[in-house]
């Protein structure tokens, strides 16, 4: 529950190059701070807490009507944040991400998205950013489960910058969203102002070899790593940052498919039923090509490491990534 | 004894369609509105929603009897004589919000709603045939349907968070959600009566449909609840202990929340599953039945012989 | 909560042919019987109940010592199995599959499958089944989310012989079981006693254009009606019952990828993250073609209808089938 | 007051390395086992616990210091004087059954395994660094761990399954759970309550780390959970309040389990969170902690200190 010690980029402004490349900073706090500035603005924003930590003294203090702590319970988090959303307002209901697609699924699936209301729900500790904190705090089917909901829009920022676009950017949304977070400091992918468009992935690196679909802080910036790599073997690997799982933005796989010679998935999550199973979705429909899904295989770690150690012995790292490009462009044999 | 008004808000809209004390409650019922009904009424009123579940019990798939009939007095004083509702604007921001957290007792819900207006009668004859809005726990967006609900134990937390809602936004409505006595068994009810009683939610009402069954049996022999006014007392709420099927009863107990400002109030009602056909009363199989002609037709006699006496 | 008329297959026995064609069976009602055989054997067999109507006669007056019930409390039903099984019992927990999969999902995963206990979680109500029950009883995301637990073994069978066959199978099994049934009679589609392999394929039709692999009682026999009506069409379409989910048989898959002209997968539940996502998974990895996947649409229905209307209007039929089939091996334009 | 052993079912095994009353509890230690001790070693025992939680709160992602510390005199007398193990055998088929439900105070546990022989003290230095099997909660088959926990609301469940197994194979081993009281949030806490509460589980106990705080501040601001004991109470339990500090005390209670025969006990032990430690005591951040290494000489000093009053 420690923050950071350095500080967050000003909201609104993109943070300072020198130390960006240094530090990398917290989605969390980015967007904790982006939270109370959108309630500030808006008396239909609301706070909705269950025991996380930091949220009662940032948000409770300031704005103490619309902050409401249901304690540690997060099926009726996910009930209470419909109910009041469905008298007009525009609940932000927070727990850790295992425990909002797990623990509160059915609430979630039924009150929230079942109803099509516009209940925010946004989780830390995602994929293996609990690394210390052992298998309850790792949250790497979570996208295999929201994926399901309907009505859901599931948005996975890359990093800080991204979180506060992201945040902005769905403050209107009519419908229910899932904004997954880690919990600390990762690597800024972004270093100047850009427009996110909710729903459409963004090429980070263009490139016709091969291409990368990555979703999540580490992933992406891995994948980053992986193309200048790559580009030293004279491989040139598209980078796409999947910033949105659902709608998933269908046209950007489909022309990798086509214009690829295969596509690698990276993602903080299972082999199955995230990321790379939605890719390979929607290239078998139209354009078959092979995929290549770097990801979490589905057993629980029966010893700890931090988020990057812990996600490089899952096999997500960038050597895996250039390996797997590699042999996707040129097969062996 | 409080009256349902004074407990309101100062704000509530004086042009309520729903109870106001004595005479005033009488007086207050608008030209085309079914309801509200005044007290001599509800007898018809609860007698006719039991004829329209064991019509919709015919079904194919027959409905949830004997919930349907041990809610049915419950449902009829609430929608005839409690709640703040426009059948004619099922959104008016002023209203009371209702749950049906044990929704598979939708048929008495239905039929509550067809005798107020939100749908039209012939429409009950389509209850859980292709096609229907009206499904075995009700569907969303069926007007007068503020939730879906089928899964136990997600009622209490909706009417929590509107309830929560409402009074952070200084509305007047009020949040009521009934409950099974089975359904007591989910944590998450719990959850739910915690954090409404932590908040003193006093326009929040949860009614406990008390028949001492569930499908497996008897609750006390399942998983038994009792002391069950101990229970929500201790987790912050008033309870009110009433006859389910004592129309006077309910209606004078209802006309009188919140029970103690500050808490919310649980109606701990006293019911039998089944009730008003002897072929059902207290019967676990009473749960889920499909009535062919037959079964109907004695199950009519019985209803109306029961009423006779 | 009503049993059909008719009399199912006595266990052990295959039923016989002429009503078998003309009524169907519910897998429930052999289940249940069948688990009361294997509890009269095995004293470490345990019914656990959660309310679910039946069970307590039927098993519980006649194994009274054996029968616990926990009342209406899914995620408490998954702790308390996964409690009973560490101390060496064998416990069969009941209940429907939305609660299951995803009312009481995080305790199946941490308690049950993250433990690796041998748990046998018996749902109902899969699919569509509970049709004219409404959203909030349809379980069109449980493969997604089962699917994504750690030693789960995720089983479909496709008919009440499949069933018998797959709970004696899967009686030794040493960790958790994921058992996936229907509500009312479904049509039989064995008719003669054959060997069930957990794990593997049972290739139904061979074939050799096209491969329909499908997986739960309509889907099954809707892809048997396709198959009849492609052979008219002169298409010989090979027709796999995945009955088992996971592990998936990717042998089977592969082979259909590599000798037919695609993979049409048909399932009662959504087109995401089930079934049609594993096989698009398997097919990426090493042999990219074209999967059609038939499946259910991630909306929640606004009226109602029985499991096969239900099914066809939500785009799972023979017709769709046939069509995609056939479009799979006569690419139009 | 009746003896641990007089409601151990006869079938117990005679060669428990756990308490045994008086003399025989003293003379029962077998050699080579690090416990069980005497109730005159519990204080040293309880102190060291505390200096290990201290030392791993020093990784690099500290550790829940506040939760640990309130727990420790309980985990102390628990791990040395009540739960019938066998350090070398961990699997034993007669032992006593324990689920740390609130996982986080994993470091208390974590010492409590190293003083009784379950795993090497060495091996704590590894706490929560990386290839280490000691992770801020307990992971699947650490030896002495039955259950892994870190979701808060499993563990009563667990425990619960577990009593009621053994009771129905007539097997002689008990279940313990320690839970936080902000853990007593969560629904899931409840359902099991009322099953162990209904099945009358007179092997099980509850141990509620009363200590007044969660993550957010007071139990009391953030959800209430008083009456407490009423709510345990209601739900079909025997509840017997202690000070969660008093060795003796503590020790006393779980030698006269169960409290009510046929009923399961909640032991509601009254803690402050940070407990001996005058810097964290009674602090909301003490929560987690990760200590520097002069905080750690800080809270070692404080530690001394009120140790030697
Ligand atoms: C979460 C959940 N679990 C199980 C069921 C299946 N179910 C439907 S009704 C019922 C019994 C409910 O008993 P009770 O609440 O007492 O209702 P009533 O007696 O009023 O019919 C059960 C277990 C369900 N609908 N939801
Ligand atoms: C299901 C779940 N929700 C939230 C958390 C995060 N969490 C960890 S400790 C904690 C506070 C627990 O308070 P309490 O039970 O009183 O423990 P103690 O005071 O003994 O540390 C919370 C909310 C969790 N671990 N599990
Ligand atoms: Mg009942
Ligand atoms: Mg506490």
């Amino acid at each position: 529950m420690t923050t950071p010690t350095i500080e967050a980029a000003p909201p609104g402004t993109v943070p300072e190059p020198d130390w960006q490349e240094r530090y990398g900073v917290a989605s969390r706090d980015v967007y904790r701070r982006t939270l109370v500035e959108l309630a500030r603005e808006d008396p239909r924003v609301f706070c909705v807490d269950s025991d996380m930590g930091g949220l009662e003294t940032l948000f409770g203090e300031e704005l103490p009507a619309q902050y409401v702590n249901v304690g540690i319970a997060e099926a009726n988090l996910m009930g209470v944040s419909a109910g009041m959303a469905a008298t007009g307002l525009l609940p932000y209901a927070h727990t850790i991400s295992g425990f909002a697609a797990t623990r509160a699924c059915e609430q979630l699936k039924v009150d929230v998205a079942g109803n099509d209301l516009p209940v925010r729900v946004v989780v830390t500790h995602a994929g293996l950013s609990a690394g210390h904190y052992g298998p309850t705090h790792h949250a790497v089917d979570d996208l295999a489960i929201v994926r399901t909901l309907p009505n859901m829009t599931v948005v996975v920022p890359a990093d800080a910058v991204e979180t506060e676009y992201a945040v902005r950017a769905t403050a209107d949304l009519p419908g229910p969203l899932f904004l997954r977070l880690g919990r600390a400091a990762t690597p800024l992918v972004h270093h100047e102002p850009y427009e996110f468009r909710l729903g459409e992935a963004r090429l980070l690196r263009a490139g016709d070899d091969v291409t990368l679909v990555a979703t999540g802080p580490y992933p992406v910036s891995m994948a980053l790593e992986a193309h200048e790599a790559l580009a030293g073997m004279g491989i040139s690997a598209r980078v796409l940052n999947m910033h949105t799982i659902k709608p998933l933005d269908r046209d950007a796989v489909l022309r990798a498919a086509r214009e690829t010679a295969g596509i690698v998935t990276v993602e903080d999550h299972l082999v199955a039923g995230g990321l790379g199973a939605a890719v390979a979705e929607v290239v078998t429909e139209e354009a078959p090509c092979r995929v290549h899904r770097i990801g979490v295989p589905d057993r629980f770690f029966d010893h700890v490491a931090d988020e990057r150690e812990l996600l490089v012995e899952a096999g997500v790292s960038p050597e895996r990534i250039i390996r797997a490009a590699a042999s996707l462009v040129r097969p062996a044999g | 004894m409080t009256t349902a008004l004074d407990t309101a808000p100062a704000t509530a809209a004086p042009d309520v369609t729903g109870p106001v004390d004595g005479a005033a409650r009488e007086a207050a019922v608008p030209p085309g509105a079914a309801g509200p009904a005044g007290l001599a009424d509800l007898a018809d009123l609860a007698h006719e929603v039991r004829e329209l579940v064991l019509r919709m019990g015919t079904s194919p798939h027959g409905t949830h009897v004997g919930g349907s009939l041990s809610s049915a007095d419950i449902l009829t004083v609430l929608y005839h004589r409690v709640l703040r509702l426009r059948p004619e604007d099922p959104a008016w921001a002023e209203r009371d919000w209702f749950v049906l957290s044990k929704g598979h007792a939708s048929a008495a819900l239905y039929a509550v709603l067809a005798q107020r207006g939100f749908i039209d009668r012939a429409e009950l004859d389509t209850y859980s045939r292709p096609g229907s809005r009206l499904a075995g726990h009700p569907l969303r967006r069926l007007p007068g349907v503020e939730f879906p609900t089928g899964s136990l134990g997600h009622g209490l937390s909706l009417a929590s968070g509107v309830a929560l809602a409402l009074r952070r936004t200084g509305r007047a409505g009020r949040a009521f959600a009934l409950l099974g006595d089975g359904e007591l068994q989910e944590g998450s009810v719990w959850e739910a009566a915690m954090t409404a009683g932590h908040y003193g939610l006093d326009n929040l009402v949860a009614v406990v449909d008390r028949n001492g069954l569930q499908i497996t049996g008897s609750t006390e022999d399942c998983v038994g609840l009792e002391p069950l006014g101990e229970r929500w007392r201790s987790f912050g709420w008033a309870t009110v202990e009433v006859d389910g099927h004592d129309l006077a009863a309910l209606d004078e107990v209802f006309a009188s929340l919140p029970h103690t400002p500050g808490r919310p109030t649980a109606v701990l009602a006293r019911t039998v599953k089944g009730r008003g056909v002897p072929l059902f009363e207290g019967k676990k199989k009473s749960h889920s039945v499909q009535l062919s002609p037959r079964l109907f037709q004695r199950a009519m006699t019985g209803l109306n012989a029961r009423r006779a006496r």
